[in-house]
């Protein structure tokens, strides 16, 4: 008896230091710690427009993120969203051609363009047995070939109707963060609610014992690729409509490959898979988020954000890499 | 309800059932016994899907059945346990339970329902540690194997078959396994139990399968048969197999060791001579490969003394001249891609000392590996010559102990006489040599002295040419008497 | 060696591809200048190779480049008699920064792919902290003479090479590639693997900063002259058929990827293929190149059931 | 990124864009200057024989690019001494409903600091912002070369309490609603690159690409034999700014009797420029002439002829003291026009003017002269780093030398 409740008591304590919790503290002490600098410097730090740039900051970062968080959880990773995004900024731009008629049609392309490249990644990665780093570097040359060929520069035009999902907000909530909010939950639902989330877990964690279980595995990573890339798709969206044009480099100026991958590691996923969820990847984003606009407050300059950002995500992994150690410890 | 008749299998040739017979009625404990190899593993490896077999039929409640992958044989309701666990550690117990047949509602994973019918299964059988959220790789083995079980029951299997469970287990855990086959007896199911340990074949069978040697001994009512009779009917063959003479002087005391103990092991003296072959005994889960490891610095000793030094790393224990050629050659032995040679020269080069490439071959040629080409990648060897290419890895650095792990698992007939042809000439040449075996009839035939292991203690040590019948008995405890 | 063919076999029709458009390739000097702009990327192939064939990534080498040239500019500043002491301090730089990504991944047990991308932004962004943004200062002759003499950077390739051929053919390399196959037999042979592999990752930093003085050495100071190497090194590392995850490939094919990837640049250019579309045909190459190596890898393969078999029963 | 210059907006067309800019139809793939293009301009030039110069982009316009020839000659107004203060025919516009009483606090939405010539200019304004005692504060946030941070970075910024918001947009279309929404709120100050709309107070910028590219053609029109080879090295293509440089240029090779054996880009990459130029000399036997659209693979460039062993022909580079010294040390046949940092001073000058109701110019071009052999020596520095900008206007400013990297003495 007395065991039992010793158990659920360390069981308790366990869900607490898990690594979601983690970095949701993390967050919540970086917005206090940020806080008390800006008021030392003598600004405000919680601001409507900071609360708000924040949100903005991040939108587009953290579609892609959720996107990854998919491709990480299911043991593979996509190393293509960047360009992806900068693709589909330019297909939205370029087919809406600032007509509010094409708005539908756009969207439309950019999906179908996003479940393409998806299903490319996927088949590679699953049929052909290529490493996901290589098979996804491998497409992310290909589309950055023909970016460079088709467009040299901002191209297409999005319409004025268009840009209110950029621009708008509902109180301090900016439509993209709705946006995201949006994307994140579709991809929680999927994950904790349907059969498709559990197969990506499995996955992800073993592949062996997801086969053993009847799971077709390589449907699910060929339809997590899918999903990564739509989310990729979708984020282009978003930028295109903030940047009212297409942007050959909007992808891979926001570095959004590997800092999405960090977002998603830094939420604690395992970079090896099965292990993580939307919430920390949410978690991951805003952390950077914060930490940027913390930056921006008071100022500090690029190359030293650069600095900590390289110290946060490799001491967050080390963090949770004792952890897990120490819990898992008792298995081998 | 189940019936398999004239089961028969071979591997590229190799014949390792024939003709075995099998007949399970509802809530039965239906113990299957033998030796390691004689072929239990493989008959459940059939019932399980895994493996086609090659003759004979499987009736299930006289149906004729033919399962072609895991996931026929459970549809059929057939559960298997097996020693490693089938579960994902990140997963919680439910989701683990109910992986890749999750229930729908509406279209979506009804969690409720898995958490509410996890619940309930896990309360039939009496367990209370934990609950169906629980991750479980924050549950102890014991408690996998209840989710494992708990699993077999969603899929409302009637035959549960259980590969060594107790294996793995502590003493007072497997009262609660215990507990868990009676509840599945009580639901009517059958349980096909696999085990070393006679003690539990008693405890809780209704009827025993001895196989040997890849046929069917007999099936008996538990009832009927002592322990005695049991061990006769698993090991009573003649000793066929050639083994080399024995040696006949004992030299100096390569390797002693007084109280050791750690995790696994306790009070363990033990003494290798130069010249002699200790054979060590003991069922799975006794502690054998503990020892090996413990002796060689790879799992050390915490506790007691040991001469000439007791390794804390398996450098210590190298550079103090123990050598260990484990049981499982492919995931701790080989680096299997690499050729030959490199996997030869890996102790050297590890220790920093000067490789010869040029005695390379030499050493090949005195393995006896066929033909000794070292530029050949090691995972296209035969498992007996990879096993010669691991005791080519040791014998560069002239170690003046070496243990055995079981030597000779999954080598063909003609390798195994090479390799224990080996053994003892480094006996002769002054190496002190340990050598853990399942296989009696080895055990028997190469050892001078057996040391018998139970639950991580010396059992017992009896002299060279002693009975099957009396290892066995040390080996699994006492049961009738 | 064996395996090293195929790509040995691509090498060379690439090679007599950019012959027949170009004469002056098989001149001694027309062929040395390609070796010697081959020179850095090969060099960081073979440090990129020693750290892949362990089971590794080292995503930090192309900002450590950049750190390289950056820091030798600023602390040489036009002094030639700094020289030498500047370029010992430039391989220590490289060797401590890959000892740190070493020890990150093997003792703190961070995946090498987050150690290196957080490495990666340390770097670049602890540089030009450190400079205020650009480069300052300027190298001297004597730097600049590695990179800018043909001899010198050949020469340097070969010591490069050779040295890291025999590398691998000595103990270390050879139960590096031990570890990268299988390290728990790796470990219960005596290795220290955590050590082994710290070695790897330092001799990654110190192969960056070969390349860094060769890179700086060639074309002078330049805040991005790193830029995607650490993409480039492992794309040329997988080009030779060495296989993420560790355990197989030889260094010699990696360093033939790197020869083959800057071939196949000089031969795209030559053949007038727009500056854009020649990162299609990189993609198309790598793609192809690792999934033909898959593909042909079950019938490799098939003999080890036969192992299997055994233990089955 | 080097290539984030300013807009060119010519006064000429900035009215029509005023008027039809912000609902044109079609797909506006680069500027208010296109709009500006139903002069129906943008095919005179690439009709022009061509000379391997390839087609001529569909950046160039050409009332800009005559507006910007003539510009070259035209006397700027302003002190003699500051070129930064002067303007080119300055169409002055009232600032009196922005006046207000200091201090003042302003802020600036920099794209980015990620090469030398950001870093120079960046140096400066603060060192021009040091010197006002009327400015409190200078508020600054860097995008990074985000585009999408640049637009967080402007709306963020407004809530600082702004008198006067300066702008160096990341790219010219994708910043165009951002500086929209801010001009409704505060003055704005555009510079380096333009945005697609007239909101701002003033767009301050050189005289532009084509006068850029156009000097640099011209000397070698001037230095090379009729039929000598030029190779033209290009960054990267799609960057309008750049694009207008080497229009400019086609424009002036095309008329001449030049032969263009190459266009090639060096993605700003000094290896790679050498590995170029290094293979035209091995395929063509020699080249008579290099163009280049910026300087910072023209040491490099200079370089390959003599690793090659052969003497530098005519070539052009930029104001970066590296290439000053390499054309002084080497007696290079040379030119360096420029595209001066100087002009990171004026927006601060600017907002201040605007702030006590100071008339200042719509379109601010500031003159931008060209290092030709005879001043060479008036801009070589030998005490400042390599990468350093002669044209800073930094030298007399305080903390000189050292703030710019430079040694004293």
């Amino acid at each position: 008896m007395s065991q039992n409740v010793l158990a659920d008591s360390r069981a308790r304590f366990a869900a607490l230091v898990n690594p979601t919790s983690v970095v949701f503290l993390a967050l919540a002490a970086v917005i206090l710690v940020g806080w008390a600098l800006v008021a030392v410097d003598g600004g405000q730090f919680l601001t409507m427009e900071t609360v708000v740039g924040v949100q903005q900051r991040s939108a587009a970062l953290g579609i892609v993120a959720v996107g990854q968080t998919l491709a990480i959880l299911a043991g593979s990773l996509d190393l293509s969203v960047a360009y992806l995004i900068s693709l589909a900024s330019l297909v939205a731009a370029v087919t809406m051609a600032g007509q509010d008629s094409n708005i539908v049609l756009a969207v439309g392309a950019v999906m179908g363009v996003s479940a393409l490249v998806g299903l490319v990644n996927g088949l590679m990665i699953s049929k052909l047995r290529v490493h996901a780093f290589i098979a996804t570097l491998g497409v992310s040359l290909i589309i950055k070939g023909i970016l460079g060929d088709l467009y040299d520069g901002p191209a297409g035009r999005v319409p004025e109707s268009f840009q209110h999902l950029g621009y708008d907000r509902l109180g301090p909530v900016p439509v993209s963060a709705l946006l995201w909010a949006a994307v994140a939950l579709v991809a929680w639902f999927l994950l904790r609610r349907t059969k498709y989330g559990y197969r990506v877990y499995a996955v992800g964690g073993d592949v062996e014992v997801a086969r053993l279980s009847g799971i077709r595995t390589d449907r699910v990573i060929i339809i997590t690729h899918v999903l990564c890339s739509l989310c990729a798709g979708i984020a282009g969206l978003l930028l295109a409509s903030r940047l009212g044009a297409g942007a050959p480099t909007v992808g891979t100026d926001g570095g959004y490959d590997l800092e999405s991958i960090a977002a998603v590691v830094l939420g604690g996923a395992a970079l090896a898979g099965g292990r993580g969820g939307v919430a920390g990847t949410v978690g991951g984003v805003l952390l950077l988020a914060v930490l940027d606009s913390v930056f921006n407050q008071l100022e500090v300059n690029s190359f030293f954000k650069d600095v900590v950002r390289g110290v946060v995500i490799v001491v967050a992994v080390a963090v949770y890499a004792r952890r897990t150690g120490l819990v898992g410890r008792r298995r081998t | 309800m189940l019936t398999m008749t004239g089961i028969g299998k071979s591997f590229f040739g190799v014949r390792v059932l024939s003709g075995v017979d099998l007949a399970v009625v509802p809530g039965e404990v239906h113990a299957i016994v033998g030796e390691n190899g004689a072929g239990k593993s493989t008959l459940m490896k059939i019932l399980a899907g895994v493996h086609a077999h090659d003759e004979g039929t499987i009736e299930i409640d006289g149906r004729r059945v033919s399962f072609g992958h895991p996931l026929d044989a459970q549809r059929a309701g057939v559960a298997i346990i097996y020693q490693e666990f089938n579960l994902l550690p990140e997963r919680t117990v439910s989701e683990n339970v109910f992986l890749g047949r999750e229930p729908i509602r509406r279209g979506l994973v009804d969690r409720t329902a898995m958490d509410t019918a996890t619940a309930r299964l896990l309360a039939e059988l009496g367990e209370a540690s934990f609950g169906p959220r629980r991750l479980v790789k924050r549950l102890s083995v014991a408690q996998q194997q209840v989710v494992e079980i708990v699993k077999a029951l969603s899929l409302d299997a009637r035959i549960v078959v259980m590969d060594e469970p107790t294996a793995a287990l502590a003493e007072h855990e497997v009262e609660l396994l215990y507990r868990l086959v009676r509840r599945l007896q009580e639901r009517g199911i059958a349980v096909l139990y696999i085990s070393h340990r006679l003690r539990e074949v008693f405890d809780l069978s209704d009827h025993v399968t001895v196989i040997k040697d890849g046929r069917l001994v007999t099936t008996v009512a538990t009832e009927d048969v002592t322990s005695e009779d049991l061990v006769r009917l698993m090991v009573g063959r003649d000793l066929n197999g050639y083994f080399p003479p024995r040696s006949t002087s004992v030299g100096e005391t390569r390797l002693q060791v007084t109280g050791g103990g750690n995790d696994r092991l306790h009070d363990i003296d033990l003494k290798l001579n130069a010249g002699e072959i200790v054979g060590i005994a003991g069922l799975q889960g006794s502690g054998r490969s503990e020892l090996a490891k413990a002796l060689f610095g790879a799992d050390p000793f915490t506790r007691g003394e040991m001469t000439p030094v007791r390794p804390r790393s398996v450098r210590e224990g190298i550079r103090a001249g123990v050598g260990l050629v484990t049981e499982d050659r492919k995931s701790e032995g080989l680096a299997l891609r690499q050729s030959v040679r490199d996997n030869a020269l890996l102790v050297t080069r590890a220790m920093g000392r000067g490789a010869r490439r040029s005695g390379v071959r030499e050493l090949l040629e005195r393995v006896r590996l066929k033909p000794p080409r070292e530029e050949q990648e090691v995972r296209y060897l035969s498992g007996g010559n990879q096993q010669k290419v691991v005791l080519a890895k040791w014998m560069t650095v002239a170690p003046k102990v070496l243990l055995f792990d079981e030597p000779t698992r999954g080598v063909d007939v003609g390798a195994k006489a090479a390799i224990h042809d080996l053994m003892r000439e480094l006996a002769e040449d002054g190496v002190a040599i340990m050598m853990i075996s399942s296989e009696l009839p080895e055990l028997i035939g190469m050892s001078d002295r057996i040391v018998v292991l139970r639950e991580g203690r010396i059992a017992g040590t009896l002299p060279s040419g002693s009975a099957e019948e009396a290892i066995m008995s040390l080996a699994a405890g006492e049961v009738s008497s | 060696m064996k395996r090293a063919l195929p790509i040995l076999a691509v090498l060379a029709v690439l090679l007599a591809a950019i012959a027949i458009v170009n004469p002056f390739f098989l001149e001694p000097a027309g062929f040395l200048s390609f070796v010697r702009r081959a020179a850095p990327l090969v060099i960081l192939a073979a440090g990129q190779y020693l750290v892949i064939v362990a089971g590794e990534f080292d995503l930090s080498v192309g900002s450590l480049v950049t750190v390289e040239v950056v820091v030798a500019a600023r602390l040489i500043d036009g002094d030639e008699a700094a020289t030498w002491a500047v370029l010992a301090l430039l391989i220590v730089l490289g060797l401590f920064v890959g000892l740190v990504n070493g020890a990150v991944t093997t003792l703190l047990r961070v995946p090498s792919f987050i150690t290196t991308l957080g490495m990666m932004l340390v770097l670049s962004g602890a540089v030009f902290l450190w400079t205020g943004g650009a480069p300052r200062g300027a190298l001297s002759q004597a730097f600049r003479m590695f990179g800018r003499q043909t001899g010198w950077a050949v020469l340097i390739l070969v010591v490069v090479a050779v040295a890291v051929v025999l590398l691998m053919r000595a103990n270390f390399g050879r139960t590096l590639i031990a570890i990268g196959d299988n390290e728990r037999a790796a470990a219960l042979s005596g290795v220290r693997v955590t050590r082994v592999r710290i070695i790897a990752f330092a001799l990654s930093g110190v192969s960056a900063a070969v390349a860094g003085i060769l890179l700086g050495g060639f074309a002078g100071v330049s805040a991005q002259v790193g830029q995607g190497l650490e993409f480039q090194a492992i794309t040329a590392v997988v080009l030779g058929g060495v296989v993420l995850g560790g355990g197989r490939g030889t260094v010699i094919a990696a360093m033939a990827g790197a020869f083959t990837l800057e071939a196949l640049f000089t031969l795209l250019n030559l053949y007038g293929v727009s500056g854009a579309l020649k990162f299609t045909v990189q993609g198309v190459v790598l793609i192809a190149a690792v999934a033909a190596g898959a593909i042909r890898l079950p019938f490799l393969d098939a003999p080890k059931l036969k192992g299997d078999a055994h233990a089955v029963s | 990124m080097r290539f984030h210059r300013p807009l060119i907006l010519a006064a000429a067309t900035l009215t029509v864009f005023a008027v039809g800019g912000c609902t044109s139809d079609k797909p506006s793939t680069t500027t208010a200057a296109d709009t500006g293009a139903d002069t129906a301009a943008t095919t005179a030039a690439s009709t022009a024989p061509a000379s391997g110069t390839g087609e001529q982009s569909k950046f160039f316009v050409q009332a800009d690019y005559d507006a910007q020839l003539a510009m070259r000659s035209q006397t700027a107004e302003g002190p003699a001494d500051k070129p930064w203060e002067q303007a080119i025919a300055p169409q002055m516009v009232s600032t009196a409903e922005y006046k207000k009483d200091g201090p003042y606090n302003l802020c600036f939405s920099n794209a980015a600091v990620d090469n030398p010539w950001r870093q120079v200019g960046w140096k400066t304004m603060q060192a021009e912002a040091a010197l006002h005692k009327e400015i409190s504060k200078l508020t600054a946030l860097d995008a990074e070369g985000k585009d999408d941070k640049q637009i967080s970075d402007i709306a963020e910024l407004q809530a600082k309490g702004c008198d006067a918001l300066i702008v160096s947009p990341n790219t010219t279309a994708t910043l165009t609603p951002a500086v929209k929404g801010a001009c409704g709120k505060v003055p704005v100050i555009v510079f380096d690159r333009g945005v697609e709309t007239d909101c701002p107070v003033t767009f301050i910028k050189p005289i532009g690409g084509y006068a850029f590219g156009a000097d640099a053609a011209d000397f070698l029109v001037e230095k090379v034999p009729a039929g000598g080879k030029i190779l033209a090295l290009r960054i990267s293509p799609g960057v309008d700014v750049l694009e207008t440089r080497w229009s400019a240029a086609k424009a002036a090779f095309d008329s001449s009797g030049l032969q263009v054996v190459g266009v090639e880009f060096t993605d700003g990459d000094a290896a790679k420029a050498k590995g170029i130029v290094n293979d035209y000399i091995q395929r063509n036997g020699k080249l008579d002439g290099v163009w280049m659209d910026s300087g910072a693979t023209s040491v490099a460039v200079a370089e390959a002829f003599e690793d090659a062993g052969m003497p530098v022909p005519p070539m052009t580079g930029e104001d970066q003291q590296d290439f000053l010294r390499k054309w002084k040390d080497d007696g290079l046949t040379a030119v360096a026009p420029t595209y001066p940092t100087y002009q990171w001073r004026t927006p601060i000058i600017a907002a201040l003017k605007i702030l006590k109701g100071e008339e200042v110019p719509k379109v601010w071009n500031l003159p931008q002269p060209k290092i030709t052999a005879e001043t060479l020596d008036r801009y070589l520095q030998p005490n400042m780093p390599p990468l350093h900008y002669a044209l800073c206007g930094c030298e007399g400013m305080p903390g000189f030398p050292e703030k710019w990297g430079g040694k004293k003495g």
